[in-house]
């Protein structure tokens, strides 16, 4: 696994990678068993394609959950940054660039205000972004009857299509980003800064460490994954979509991949790399059970005991960790 | 404040942290709002009605109050108000005589997922944010695998009284809803409750764990009791909700963030340590008001979200900067 | 008063500082040389920590002007104070469990190489500042949440050391240093001096102030009464400074041999983890004192016996009778109280008010339909007697001083009527005159026919105090002392010098 | 402060909505009957076409709309021809409604009734994701599926993934929404949304009082279904000058449904007429009229069997346009027929028949559980009434 490379090598393995192995083996051969192939390569590209949707987002949160915040209005960002790259675009190749900056700027400025509410305003992240939420949908709710603009060709043949081998150009994107982030946390000033702010605060503060500034930046990143998020689902959608961040529930789905990657939902623990790895487990349990046809309900039924247990084996490790 | 007052203090009155007064102030400004616009609504019987089609959220407001209070998250309410309500649809089956036996069997299974919450949270050490999240995704998925997706059977006449009828004939009020009755006796009751040595101790628990359990208080069992109470609050909304409109997976659908939502705005505090029951009542019982005079103002269906989104964030904002920095 | 040096590095003229209409420090003057030590001493709430965090940028100053480096600044922030050359080491660790020590000693200035956070380079330093402070032997990429405490005292001086500060406060810096690595302190300020680092001293130890001070300045409610060369005084006359009266005597009388009572707790064999083949005997209306170094697992005999940490081997009695003590709710069902010595983590609910907190323990023990107003008029009764002072009882606690909220926690533990009390330092961070108001009611609890263990670090207090003392030793009991004994008594004993005395 | 501020967003916010009850009448637009701004969906000549399908008859088999079609044209599938039995595909949208679940078991009875030819059927559910859906499609073609039938949870989204199935070269049918491609073979769907919209607003503002005030209870924005569907109705309540005081969203909650009906009832003392997007809520709205002791005024609904029932026991005035599920037999129906070679209808228009007082009767069922769609076409099917319990 070429994530693995990126830990610091102080740290354990996280546990998820452990989890996503055994579960694609084992998945890997019940759909044998049941006659199907998990590893046909239509079914690796879809899996991947939705892993990249779903790590975007979750990529940005882990970076506001390690500050110890959280952002519940990604999904509603998603959409609006579909609307706001595929409008601007209108179908023409010429317009790719302003429209993914003005939708990279909107999404900035969103997770500006998110960071503006919980650290100038001292708002509650969970309701601060929740309500940033409820601002945006009812901009799209007023704004948009359905599907609106046009994605420019170019980007839905690249980024929307475009694979190599079985690894499709968005993929690549979300790797990219996640090592992106992952070299920000390890690497820079705002980083360590970040850590120490989710791990404690009044510490972080007490060392000198801006923390306002630190967490806003960090919210901005987050919108600006969730904004790249939106891009790639215009291209995949070849429209801008009022539902698509909300249908796809990526404010709460992307808060489980950050956790079963290990990263502690209170802050100052963990990292990117174990978050693809969640992003990866619950796409690779999605396609096992598509290719088994499982219900859907009894799937979030699974999903649902999936992220209870991952977390409570987390929390033994700590525990154990805490007890040495 | 619930505290036994002292004696008189010699300073200016203070605004605690957590007092009532910014919620009955920005209560007071809406129902301004309304008189204006409105002037009928304060006539008995709407004022009545309006009481008791606001009792579900409200008591799930008073049962989120303890798990908030304590410390921790229960994300689960809304899926379990769904939960409920298909599940009395499909045991009761248009069948009066099974209205009691089923009333009976939802407070338990109310009390069941509290208590399920309770243990992985405390016992697991789970976060309850993700204890509660995972709980809403197997019940939703639970539910809808268990009805093929659609919800099956009907609710009794006499299931639906509680949340639909009314006591008739009433002098000077007119018409009492069962729903206002039910919410008035355990609206009194988590007041009770929130009195009590449990409900002060619960907030001590939120406050500081650790010193709670050197003073004696079994913490698990305390916040475990809080999910408890919470999932018990669940099915009496589920009641009442399942009896105001009948059976969808619609019914809970978003009441775990109305709940919080009123819950904050009523002045607790997220994360545990401050707040009273009766403020996250009234919070609700805001958020309630607002919708209504949303539909009083003829505030467009789709803006509705953008003003309530407004709203929520300055109320919180505005009581959060009156508050001394730590 | 003449200014002793030509160019001081600090000097603060006519500070004043008000919180929500209260005023707290008013027209404070202090200078600070270069390679001087100046001890800032006062009780609790005489203004020495606002003045601190005014110096190092925590809050600004409502009046008067910080002058540091022949410049007048107006920090913005603690960043903008450690900026300009102004380090502090803070009385509660403020370290990172989760990150390594060289990310705890770096943090909010990292080493950089093209703009990055250079990790070789930042392990490197630590390692040299971690020998330089005699801590070679420390990882600088252990995690520090795997640390024990006093090396994570270490770094967080080291903490401090690595900002190049010109200026350093300490803020009861050996709050939570064992004897011998307070020795390791004093070495580190005198080689801080020698580099020309002007260092202000805050303690409530008289002892550390005398042996390290050039100067010392006296706070008292927000005002400076006097500033002093050390040689020139002596601590009676800081005390009177501090207090406004003479302490004649600090200690309570000891008990008489008829105020003892029959042994009531016996421990044979005790164990767990961090004690081994513990053995005592605790009788009642007698204070037995307990000394050791930090680690030596005085406190966890306190943990093991009010069921925190409990014994996995041994046995306990209660009045003759078996105990088992499991949990704290055990241990309070037998009558057994412990006052902790992390005050704000474990001994208040900082947001509750004083009435709250009192009433904790009642309520987590009482019937569910106790009679409530009997209890709160006896709650009440309880907290005017160990004089507890707060604008009402409705207040939140926090806004208290440490003295009046570790009256509040006492009077929670009295009104369960507990037959053992447990101290852990019970008067640490506490000002002088709020010290002897506990000493009294510790031992008015002994006359009144309770048990005490008393665990203490400050050695005149634990002499002064105790009837008998138990002196621990890595997790054993190294030897008792009898009323009378000597600090070097205690010390011989606590580091292994002296034979053990009594079984 | 807050409150403050709360009075100025209130103000601003009504401000922005076409103030209804205030304005005169006698402005030439459109919005003069608070109906708002005309959807982006609406498309002139798809409208009239569907209202000229209203009164068109079929062909086809007469006791089995879902296999007649109204005004066909036919295409050849001569190359799809393949000897069976096949294996189906089946991309479906979402099961998240009672509609897509009574519509999926009466395609899964279907599939069951034809067991002879089918030799494997898959179905994969995209929960309502466009993202799931595009990789399921993709994942679909990777099977060796003989034919591929798609439901698309977006029209726009799923084009290119529609396409995509096009070039893989396998016959791809597409059913209630459609697709911006003409590659399918074939698209099924009955007459539409604006068909739905404009009989029940047409029947609702004919019944109801001349001059009296109506209120149009919308499930969401933003669904292209419902949106053409209120588009529709908007015209015709212009056209008609009917006083349209309030469109709302429900969210499908029955329960704000309610306080929505109460709270206008209060607000403009009576309520003359209801028009509903889709019959979700259309029991819970008139329960509000029932439980605040009003008349319930004429009212439109869907046929699901709660509304039936209610409408027959308080002798309601109300009418249920459908969206009949029977439409999920089409496909697999299609499709087989594809496979045969035989050509079919493209599109594949299926009639839409309404439920009225006359009718009412044939359409209540008595063994099926309230929220089941009476045109559903299914009693004839292997399973009935079993399957749909």
């Amino acid at each position: 696994m070429s994530a693995q490379s990126l830990l610091p090598a102080r740290w354990p393995v996280p546990g998820v990678f452990v989890a996503l192995v055994l579960t694609v083996a084992i998945g890997g051969l019940v759909v044998a068993v049941d006659g199907g192939q998990l590893f046909h390569q239509a079914t690796v590209v879809s899996l991947l394609h939705v892993a990249a949707g779903l790590g975007l987002v979750a990529v940005g949160q882990t970076l506001v959950i390690v500050g110890g915040s959280l952002d519940l209005s990604v999904a509603y960002l998603i959409s609006l940054s579909t609307l706001v790259a595929a409008e601007t675009m209108n179908g023409s190749d010429g317009a790719v660039l302003p429209a993914v900056g003005l939708a990279l700027t909107v999404s900035a400025g969103v997770g500006l205000l998110n960071g503006l509410l919980v650290t100038r305003f001292r708002i509650n992240a969970f309701i601060a972004t929740l309500g940033v939420g409820l601002l945006l949908k009812g901009y799209l709710d007023n704004g948009y009857d359905g599907p609106a603009g046009v994605t420019a060709p170019t980007l839905v043949r690249t980024l929307g299509y475009q694979r190599i081998g079985p690894v499709p150009l968005s993929f690549l994107l979300l790797v990219a980003v996640t090592a992106a982030a992952w070299f920000t946390l390890a690497r820079t000033r705002f980083g360590h800064h970040l850590v120490a702010v989710g791990g404690d605060p009044e510490v972080a503060r007490l060392s000198g460490v801006r923390n306002d500034r630190v967490l806003v930046t960090a919210h901005v990143l987050c919108s600006l994954c969730a904004g790249l998020a939106g891009i790639y689902l215009a291209s995949r959608l070849g429209a801008g979509a009022p539902r698509v961040g909300t249908e796809g529930l990526y404010d709460l789905e992307s808060i489980a991949a950050v956790v079963l990657g290990g990263t502690a939902l209170a802050g100052g623990r963990g990292g990117v790399a174990g978050t693809v790895g969640g992003v990866l487990l619950l796409a690779s349990i999605d396609a096992i059970f598509n290719q088994l046809e499982v219900d859907a309900f009894f799937k979030q039924v699974i999903r649902g005991a999936v992220i209870i247990a991952a977390v409570a084996v987390y929390a033994r490790r700590a525990l154990r960790r805490g007890r040495s | 404040m619930m505290t036994v007052q002292s004696r008189p203090l010699p300073m200016r009155p203070r605004v605690r942290p957590g007092g009532l007064l910014p919620i009955l102030a920005i209560l007071g400004v809406l129902l301004v709002l309304v008189a204006v616009r409105q002037p009928d609504f304060f006539a008995p019987p709407s004022l009545m009605s309006f009481l008791g089609r606001s009792a579900p959220i409200i008591l799930l407001a008073a049962g989120q109050y303890f798990v908030i209070v304590s410390g921790e998250f229960d994300l689960s309410i809304g899926s379990l108000v769904t939960a409920q309500a298909v599940i009395a649809a499909r045991l009761i089956d248009g069948e009066p005589a099974r209205t009691w036996p089923v009333v009976l069997l939802l407070l338990g299974c109310g009390a069941l997922v509290g208590l399920v919450n309770g243990l992985i949270t405390t016992r697991l050490r789970v976060p309850s944010f993700i204890t509660t999240l995972g709980m809403f995704l197997i019940l939703v998925g639970a539910v809808y695998y268990w009805s093929d997706g659609a919800p099956k059977g009907a609710l009794s006449e006499e299931f639906r009284r509680f949340g639909r009828r009314a006591v008739e004939d009433v002098p000077l009020l007119g018409r009492i809803p069962y729903a206002l009755l039910v919410l008035l006796a355990l609206g009194a009751l988590a007041v009770l409750v929130a009195r009590s040595d449990f409900g002060r101790t619960l907030v001590a628990v939120g406050d500081n764990p650790r010193t709670a359990e050197l003073s004696g208080v079994r913490v698990w069992r305390h916040r475990t009791i809080a999910f408890v109470l919470s999932g018990v609050a669940a099915a009496v909304a589920a009641i009442l909700l399942g009896g105001y409109s009948g059976v969808s997976f619609q019914a809970g659908a978003g009441l775990e963030f109305a709940a919080i939502t009123a819950v904050v705005l009523g002045g607790v505090a997220l994360g545990g340590g401050r707040g009273s029951v009766a403020g996250a009542m009234l919070g609700a019982l805001t958020l309630e008001l607002l919708l209504a005079l949303m539909n009083f103002y003829g505030v467009s269906g789709a803006l509705r979200s953008t003003v309530q989104g407004a709203i929520i964030l300055l109320a919180v904002a505005l009581s959060a900067s009156r508050s001394p920095s730590r | 008063m003449a200014d002793p040096r030509p160019r001081p590095l600090l000097a603060l003229r006519g500070i004043g500082k008000s919180f929500l209409g209260v005023r707290v420090l008013a027209d404070v003057d202090l200078d600070l040389g270069p390679g001087e030590v100046h001890a800032v001493v006062g009780e609790n709430g005489a203004g020495k920590s606002t003045l601190m965090k005014i110096v190092s940028g925590g809050y600004p100053p409502d009046e008067g002007s910080v002058v540091f480096n022949n410049e007048r600044r107006a920090f913005r922030g603690p960043r903008d104070a450690q900026r300009a050359g102004i380090g502090i080491i803070h009385q509660e660790f403020n370290l990172l469990p989760e990150r390594t020590v060289a990310e705890n000693v770096y943090l909010g200035h990292e080493p950089l190489r093209r703009g990055l956070v250079d990790r070789r380079e930042m392990l490197d330093r630590t390692s040299q500042l971690l020998a330089s402070v005699g801590a070679a032997a420390l990882p600088a990429d252990a995690r520090v949440g795997r640390l024990g405490v006093a090396q994570q005292q270490i770094v967080e001086i080291a903490k401090a050391l690595a900002l190049d500060a010109r200026l350093l406060i300490m803020d009861e810096p050996t709050a939570a240093l064992a004897d011998h690595e307070v020795a390791l302190l004093y070495g580190l300020v005198r080689r801080l001096q020698q580099r020309g680092i002007g260092l202000l001293y805050v303690s409530h130890r008289l002892t550390e102030v005398f042996d390290l001070a050039d100067r010392i300045t006296v706070l008292k409610d927000g005002r400076r009464v006097t500033t002093v060369p050390t040689a020139d005084t002596t601590p009676d006359e800081l005390v009177r400074h501090m207090v406004g009266r003479e302490l004649s005597s600090y200690y309570p009388d000891r008990a008489a041999p008829d105020d003892l009572g029959p042994v009531r707790l016996t421990v044979r064999d005790g164990g767990n983890r961090k004690l081994h083949g513990v053995r005592l005997e605790l009788r009642a209306g007698e204070v037995l004192g307990v000394g050791g170094l930090q680690g030596s697992g005085r406190s966890a005999l306190a943990r093991a016996l009010f069921g925190v940490a409990p014994f996995s081997t041994g046995h306990v009695t209660l009045d003759g009778r078996p105990v088992r003590l499991r949990s704290p709710r055990a241990a309070l069902r037998a009558g057994i109280a412990y006052v902790t010595e992390d005050r704000k983590g474990e001994g208040i609910v900082a947001r509750q008010s004083v009435l709250d907190n009192a009433l904790l323990a009642s309520r987590s023990m009482g019937r569910a339909w106790s009679r409530r107003a009997a209890r709160s008029v006896r709650i009440r009764n309880l907290l005017a007697a160990v004089d507890v002072r707060a604008a009402g009882y409705d207040q939140e606690i926090r806004f208290l001083s440490g003295g009046n909220q570790q009256k509040v926690v006492l009077a929670r533990w009295l009104a369960l009527n507990p037959r053992i009390v447990l101290f852990d330092e019970p008067t640490r961070g506490i000002d002088v005159g709020a010290k002897s108001a506990i000493h009294a009611l510790v031992r008015r609890l002994a006359r009144a026919g309770a048990a005490v263990l008393m665990i203490s670090s400050d050695l005149p207090e634990l002499l002064g105090m105790s009837d008998r003392i138990l002196v621990m030793r890595e997790g054993r009991i190294a030897g008792e002392l009898p009323a009378g004994a000597t600090e070097e008594d205690v010390v011989a004993l606590a580091v292994g010098t002296a034979r053990e005395t009594v079984a | 402060m807050a409150a403050l501020a709360a009075v100025t967003l209130l103000s601003l916010a009504a401000c922005a909505t076409d103030e209804p009850a205030a304005s005169p009448s006698g402005s030439p637009t459109a919005s003069a009957a608070g109906t708002g701004e005309q959807s982006k969906f609406f498309v002139r000549a798809d409208y009239e076409a569907e209202l000229a399908l209203l009164d068109a008859a079929p062909t086809g088999p007469a006791d089995k709309p879902w296999e007649q079609a109204l005004n066909p044209t036919m295409v050849e599938t001569a190359k799809f021809k393949r000897r069976g039995p096949h294996k189906l595909c089946f991309s479906n949208a979402a099961l998240n409604n009672p509609w897509r679940q009574v519509g999926f078991k009466t395609m899964q009875a279907e599939v069951e009734a034809q067991r002879s030819r089918i030799r494997e059927f898959v179905h994969v559910d995209a929960e309502g994701k466009d993202q799931k859906q595009i990789a399921d499609i993709n994942d679909l073609l990777g099977k060796g599926c003989d034919a591929l039938v798609v439901s698309p949870n977006t029209t726009a989204t799923l084009t290119p993934a529609v396409e995509a199935a096009c070039k893989a070269g396998l016959p791809v049918v597409v059913f209630d929404r459609g697709v911006n491609t003409s590659c399918p073979v074939t698209f099924i769907n009955p007459i539409g949304g604006y068909g739905f919209g404009h009989v029940g607003a047409e029947f609702v503002s004919q019944r109801m009082k001349r001059g009296g005030k109506l209120l149009a209870l919308r499930i969401l924005p933003g669904v292209d279904v419902l949106e053409t569907r209120w588009s529709a109705a908007k015209v015709a309540f212009d056209k008609a000058n009917v006083d349209v005081v309030g469109v709302e969203f429900t969210d499908g909650d029955p329960a704000k449904t309610k306080k929505i009906v109460n709270d206008y009832l209060q607000r403009y003392g009576t309520i003359d007429g209801v028009w509903m997007d889709a019959g979700a809520v259309a029991v819970a709205a008139v329960e509000a009229f029932q439980d605040a002791g009003r008349p319930v005024p004429p009212i439109n609904g869907e046929d699901q069997l709660d509304f039936l029932r209610i409408w027959k026991q308080a002798g309601l005035t109300a009418i249920a346009p459908t969206y009949p599920t029977y439409q999920w037999r089409t496909p697999i129906i299609a499709a087989l027929r594809i496979l045969d070679g035989q050509p079919v209808a493209n599109p594949w228009k299926l009639p839409q028949p309404t439920i009225t007082q006359e009718n009412l009767d044939r359409y209540l069922d008595p063994d099926l559980p309230p929220l089941h769609y009476a045109m559903c076409g299914c009693t004839d099917l292997p399973g009935y009434p079993r399957r749909w319990k």
